[in-house]
């Protein structure tokens, strides 16, 4: 009939595998999104806060260095950047250390979740709680695809799907059924599956130990929803090295950000900003070069909006700023809140005394880390995240307060004075990091591990073949 | 029309020929007349207020400026094509001459309809700025069965309030206080403001 | 000519005059626009935190009787209600006293500036420096018709006008004409001569003495730019009664802050939505029942969007929330920190001491005014008011790590006290205010003067016979 007709107007060239990871076997049949898919490895666009280019988050703003002391985010972060660098960019990362080979390294296999298809491959080959067993160099020669179209796309239809077990674990968390979503919300959903707040549990039963990939939206998905939820679980990303504090870190919450503001209210999804319409030689098809949409105006914002680009990007640069400028004044208030704290602890502060406190630094560095991280939320949604930094800049102040009190009675009452932090190596110096040897380490795994890993999988990889379409198929 | 100005017209050598050419004359000179009092030259323009030299337009005027599109598009993006600019100036000197004539001879109904060729072209200005709304696929969702809608019907049939309102017709704002080319008094202030302000 | 006709298609009943203050006379001519007029003496309605309805706000949050301690404001303090009743409020409110004749209150005549058609009239009868010149009750039997017809209106074309020199005194100080503004801007502008922060300056040369009205925007109409406006004129609108802080009383920036708003970038006035099209018979008017838009969504947010009411309502109530949430928190710090502060003068502080936290509370407060007073503002514009609402918890804060620690220096090193203001009288009654005797003064005042006012009004404007026009004029 002819509904059929429109779908399969294109001749299929091969036959797409349940589980094929090879972006470039799936862009024989759909060329047009492939190729546009290929453009996210661009790196030259830079808007005011945001774009493809590479950006050293600590040199930009030394401060993160002394809020993540401790962390793994203090040796190293950059903002994101197009899918095409996922495996590259965790593959460089300090973050992820310089492993000698499995078993090795400060992270665990978790960390591939988001970052290729052969991730729904591996967890379909040796189960979920096997693929998160283990250390991230464990998986090393398997992860090797950058993000694709297996990750959002069933093979045969072409349908979205959904392939992280996090994201329908949170829904049901949440009692509701994620195969009940619209198309419209599966269009922002298959992002939700990568851009959101997350953390690692080694305690669910029956999984001890294994860090297990949860988004805590089981008491919702505001800032002080998820903080209940950590706080009644006593959950700690990290203690922090200079204060001390039961540390939260926020990665991302970019969806549950984008859920509050007046895109998502009206029905916008991600997909409508960042992968909008694009025509090319008369066809129409999806933009799959995900990427500010500020860089793509026309086809993304100026489909709803007969505003001038111009005007447009300074409508998002000055929700950018707004939020930028409280943001930074409460980045400060919570450096010296932590340099504040570990003063108190040199003058013979008492766990006791410190209590309170601690937990002020750690719920408004919560706050912080939700309106900072959540990359683009300043402008999707800035009346929240306004709202977040307001509350933050208060827990924070309080959390000083108490502290200036302390000091005070521990017999130091005049302004803790400040380290010079005033570029990113001043500051990792301050916070004791030896960067020399991280870095060291990491060339070593660059030269050593990792082409091992590349080969091995370039191996696997030639083996299989594609299938292709016989003409009796069709 | 055609067949309503041959009828006028004089047949040759008819004594009406005389008669007719002093009349041309003088309808001519009427037309200079008519073309500085109705500020013909500002009808080159796209300003909205262009159209307000008559009356009669001021309901649509004063509907259009309390509409959603005020700040989007003034008449002529409605209702003249915008395909090219040939195109454009023929429509608009077509349809001027009509509302003149029309207006001239005070025929202007109480109601006034959109003739058919205006129809079609503001349809297809509504497509114009619209059709990525009205034909994407992936706006199914968000607004259901534009696709059809398009082709099928006149987008006002849904939209009735874009951009003139619900309620059409002369007498229907009544204090027609349009912001007239004639009232071109500059002063928002009070003469004893100014006064009072010059004296400083 | 026939264009002309437009202008005058109605027929004229009366004539109306230059400074024609009555707007029953107005009212003649253009009876549609009257009766709406009228309707802003309904007072049932009530919104999440507007509306027509009466609403103390000192009883609705007691707080404020402490912000305001030393200053007019903590004696009586009301939500706004329609146009109608600006002049009976400001009759009854207890700010402007119980005067027992001319020369006596504790008001200037300037106070009349926004509430009423009578000031152009005395003004141009007896000039504006005269006019703000005096007490507020010099003026009393002069000053009796509510906000109406001739404070934005030219009576012969009903264009839209400027009435108040502010305004167009302000213009001029940002290198402005106001006679340059577009038919569009001229909407809002009408507004703009009252909804908007002023104070009154008595240090005009050549007019020292008197409170002359000034709109603070010679350096722009942020809350930085204000802020500074107002300490490089060391000016201060009055002495904090506890914490001696040099404090400004920002009212209502209703204006200011709309501008930095997305309707006002897209060119939505203010009569858009307070003043929108209303249809009665087939015919359509302006709806000069100025209220708040939530009464009355159909005809003013649906011209523009086509959701729900209830949702719209929706979408303006959370961001008021917002908007409420931080502000309450800044509330809150800031009776605190007066509190501290007048702890630390009994503890023997010195003004050196004291110096920069005054300053401290002084920019805090303002900035809570700024997004408290402009009461639209939270929906208007509510990525800048959390802005501003944030700059001010992380001032506030500041004030009071430093009290906290000037505390210390002077012996007491643990928590203030905090009075008991659960109630407005309990709050008034701590700040030391006799309710009893202004309450008292009032009433004497309504009893005795007020009635003489009226009379004198009255038989000055039934001398004045409204012009029919006869059948000649037409
Ligand atoms: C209404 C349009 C719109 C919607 C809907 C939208 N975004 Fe964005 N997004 C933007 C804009 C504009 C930026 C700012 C880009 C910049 O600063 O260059 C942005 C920034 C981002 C960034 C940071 C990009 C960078 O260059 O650093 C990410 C990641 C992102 N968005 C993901 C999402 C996700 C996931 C969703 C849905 C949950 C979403 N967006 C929904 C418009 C949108
Ligand atoms: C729930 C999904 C998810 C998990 C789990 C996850 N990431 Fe990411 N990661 C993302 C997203 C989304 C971004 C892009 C963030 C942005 O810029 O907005 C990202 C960005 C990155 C980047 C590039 C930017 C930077 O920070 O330098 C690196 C490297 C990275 N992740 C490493 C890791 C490591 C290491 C782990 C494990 C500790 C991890 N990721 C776990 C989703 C995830
Ligand atoms: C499988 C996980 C995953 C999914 C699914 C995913 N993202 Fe990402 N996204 C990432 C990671 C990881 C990065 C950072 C890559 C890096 O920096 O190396 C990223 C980066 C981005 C960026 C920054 C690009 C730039 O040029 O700065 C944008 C924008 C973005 N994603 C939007 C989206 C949208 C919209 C969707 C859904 C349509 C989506 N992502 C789905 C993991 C994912
Ligand atoms: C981050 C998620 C994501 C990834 C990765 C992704 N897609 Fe898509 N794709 C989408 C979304 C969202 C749509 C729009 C679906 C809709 O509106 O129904 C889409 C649509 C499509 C369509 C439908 C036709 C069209 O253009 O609208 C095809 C074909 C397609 N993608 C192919 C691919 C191929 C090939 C790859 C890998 C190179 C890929 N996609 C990777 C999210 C993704
Ligand atoms: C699919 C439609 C759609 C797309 C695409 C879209 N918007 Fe919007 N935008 C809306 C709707 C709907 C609203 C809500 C206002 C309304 O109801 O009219 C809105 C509101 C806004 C607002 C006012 C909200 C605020 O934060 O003050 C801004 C600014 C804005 N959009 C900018 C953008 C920019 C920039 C882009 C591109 C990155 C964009 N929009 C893409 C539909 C869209
Ligand atoms: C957004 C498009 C748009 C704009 C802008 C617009 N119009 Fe219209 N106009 C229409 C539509 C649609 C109708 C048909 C209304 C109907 O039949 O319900 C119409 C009808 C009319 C009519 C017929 C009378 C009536 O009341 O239906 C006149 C006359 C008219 N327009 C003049 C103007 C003038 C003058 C302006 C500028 C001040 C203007 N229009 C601006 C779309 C527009
Ligand atoms: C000289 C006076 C005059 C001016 C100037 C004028 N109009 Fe008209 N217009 C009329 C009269 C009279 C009618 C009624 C014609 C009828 O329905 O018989 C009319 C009818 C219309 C109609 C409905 C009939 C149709 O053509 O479909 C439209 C649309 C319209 N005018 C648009 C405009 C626009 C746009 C402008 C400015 C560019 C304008 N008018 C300027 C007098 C005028
Ligand atoms: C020059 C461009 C342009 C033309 C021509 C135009 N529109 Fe629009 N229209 C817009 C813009 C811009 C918006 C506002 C979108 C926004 O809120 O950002 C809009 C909004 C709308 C809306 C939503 C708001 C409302 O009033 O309900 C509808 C419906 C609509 N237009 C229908 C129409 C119809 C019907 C026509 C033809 C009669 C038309 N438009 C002609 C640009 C145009
Ligand atoms: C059968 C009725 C119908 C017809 C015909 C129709 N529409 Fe619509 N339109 C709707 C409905 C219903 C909506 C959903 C929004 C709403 O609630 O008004 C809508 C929404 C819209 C919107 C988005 C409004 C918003 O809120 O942003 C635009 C723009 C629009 N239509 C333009 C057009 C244009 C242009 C045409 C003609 C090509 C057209 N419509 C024809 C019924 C119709
Ligand atoms: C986009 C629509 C819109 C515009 C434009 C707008 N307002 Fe408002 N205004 C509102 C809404 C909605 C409220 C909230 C009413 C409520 O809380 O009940 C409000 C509240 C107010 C209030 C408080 C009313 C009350 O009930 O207490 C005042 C005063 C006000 N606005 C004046 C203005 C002035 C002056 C302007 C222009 C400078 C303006 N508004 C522009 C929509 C608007
Ligand atoms: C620049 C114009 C302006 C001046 C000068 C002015 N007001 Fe007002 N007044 C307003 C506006 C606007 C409102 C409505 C505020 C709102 O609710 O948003 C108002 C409200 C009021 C109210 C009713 C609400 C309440 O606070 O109880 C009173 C009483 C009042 N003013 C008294 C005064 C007094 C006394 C003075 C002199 C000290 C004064 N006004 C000076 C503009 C002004
Ligand atoms: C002459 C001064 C003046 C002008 C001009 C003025 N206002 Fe007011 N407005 C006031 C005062 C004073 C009040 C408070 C009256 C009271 O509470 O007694 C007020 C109250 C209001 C309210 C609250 C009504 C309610 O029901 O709560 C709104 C809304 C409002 N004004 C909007 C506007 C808008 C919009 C304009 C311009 C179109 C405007 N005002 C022009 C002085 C003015
Ligand atoms: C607070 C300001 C304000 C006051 C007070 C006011 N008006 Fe208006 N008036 C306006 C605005 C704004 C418009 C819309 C002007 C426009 O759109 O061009 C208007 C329009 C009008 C119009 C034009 C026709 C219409 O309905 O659009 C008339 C007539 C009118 N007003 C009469 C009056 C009368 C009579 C009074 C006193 C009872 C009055 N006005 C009081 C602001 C005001
Ligand atoms: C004359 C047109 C007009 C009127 C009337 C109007 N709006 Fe808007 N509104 C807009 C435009 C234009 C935007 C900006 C978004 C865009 O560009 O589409 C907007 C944006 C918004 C937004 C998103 C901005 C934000 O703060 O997140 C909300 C919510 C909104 N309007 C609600 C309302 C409500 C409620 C009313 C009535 C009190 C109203 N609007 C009246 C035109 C209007
Ligand atoms: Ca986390
Ligand atoms: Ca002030």
């Amino acid at each position: 009939n002819r509904k059929s007709e429109a779908k399969y107007q294109y001749v299929p060239q091969v036959d797409i595998g349940e589980n094929e990871v090879r972006n470039e076997v799936w862009g024989e049949n759909y060329p047009k999104e492939y190729q546009s898919w290929l453009q996210t490895s661009e790196s030259s666009f830079a808007s005011y806060q945001g774009g493809s280019a590479m950006r050293d988050m600590l040199e930009e703003d030394p401060r993160l260095v002394v809020l993540f002391a401790g962390y793994g985010f203090s040796k190293d972060y950059n903002q994101g950047r197009g899918h095409y660098y996922a495996i590259e960019d965790i593959h460089n990362t300090l973050r992820t250390g310089g492993p000698k080979g499995p078993g090795d390294g400060p992270m665990p296999a978790t960390c591939w979740t988001c970052k290729s298809p052969d991730v729904p491959r591996l967890m379909d080959e040796k189960g979920i709680d096997e693929f998160y067993s283990g250390k991230w160099a464990d998986k090393g020669p398997e992860v090797v695809n950058s993000i694709g179209c297996a990750d959002c796309h069933d093979p045969k239809s072409m349908k979205l799907r959904i392939t992280r077990p996090a994201l329908v674990e949170a829904f049901d968390a949440m009692g509701k059924d994620i195969n009940k979503a619209t198309h419209q919300e599966m269009r922002s959903l298959v992002c939700a599956q990568c851009h959101v707040e997350y953390y690692f549990n080694k305690k669910i039963p029956g999984k001890e130990g294994v860090p297990y990939l949860v988004f805590p939206w089981k008491n919702g998905m505001t800032v002080e929803a998820m903080e209940t939820y950590y706080d009644d679980l006593e959950f700690t990303d990290w203690t922090h090295k200079i204060s001390r504090a039961p540390m939260l870190k926020a990665q991302h919450p970019g969806y549950e950000t984008y859920l509050t503001g007046v895109h998502a209210d009206r029905g916008v999804s991600c997909a409508d900003c960042h992968m909008p319409y694009k025509s090319e030689g008369g066809q129409k098809f999806t933009d799959h070069h995900l990427q500010s949409p500020l860089n793509n105006i026309a086809n993304s914002c100026q489909v709803c909006h007969r505003q001038e680009a111009k005007k447009l990007m300074t409508n998002v640069y000055e929700r950018q700023q707004k939020a930028t400028e409280n943001r930074l004044k409460l980045e400060d208030l919570l450096v010296k809140a932590h340099v504040e704290a570990g003063k108190a602890w040199d003058l013979g502060a008492t766990e006791e005394q410190m209590k309170a406190i601690l937990n002020d630094i750690r719920h408004a560095q919560w706050r912080w880390d939700y309106a900072a991280a959540s990359h683009g939320a300043s402008f999707h949604s800035p009346v929240e995240t306004a709202r977040v930094i307001g509350g933050g800049l208060n827990i924070a102040q309080e959390a000083r307060v108490k502290l200036v009190r302390l000091l005070a009675e521990l017999g130091f009452n005049q302004p803790v004075p400040m380290p010079d932090i005033a570029t990113k190596e001043k500051a990792q110096e301050f916070i004791g990091l030896d960067m020399e040897k991280l870095v060291q380490e990491k060339e070593e795994f660059k030269k050593t591990l990792l082409p091992k890993w590349l080969k091995e999988a370039k191996a696997r990889e030639d083996a299989m073949d594609s299938k292709e379409v016989s003409m009796l198929d069709q | 029309m055609r067949k309503f100005f041959k009828r006028l017209w004089p047949n040759r050598g008819s004594r009406w020929r005389t008669t007719a050419v002093v009349l041309t004359a003088s309808i001519v000179g009427l037309g200079f007349f008519l073309m500085k009092e109705g500020e013909v030259v500002s009808y080159l323009s796209d300003n909205p207020q262009a159209c307000v030299n008559c009356h009669v337009m001021t309901p649509v005027y004063n509907s259009w400026m309390h509409s959603s599109h005020r700040e989007w598009v003034s008449c002529n993006g409605c209702h003249v094509p915008q395909d090219n600019v040939f195109n454009a100036y023929y429509f608009k000197a077509m349809d001027g001459l009509y509302h003149a004539s029309i207006f001239t001879a005070r025929a202007e109904p109480e109601v006034i309809f959109m003739r058919e060729g205006s129809q079609e072209v503001v349809q297809n200005n509504c497509v114009r700025c619209h059709v990525q709304q009205v034909t994407q696929r992936k706006y199914d969702g968000f607004i259901e069965n534009h696709r059809q809608n398009r082709t099928d019907r006149q987008c006002w049939s849904c939209h009735k309030e874009v951009p003139h309102g619900r309620i059409h017709g002369m007498s229907t704002i009544k204090y027609n206080i349009a912001p007239l080319p004639t009232n071109q008094e500059e002063l928002v202030i009070p003469s004893w403001l100014q006064q009072e302000m010059e004296s400083e």
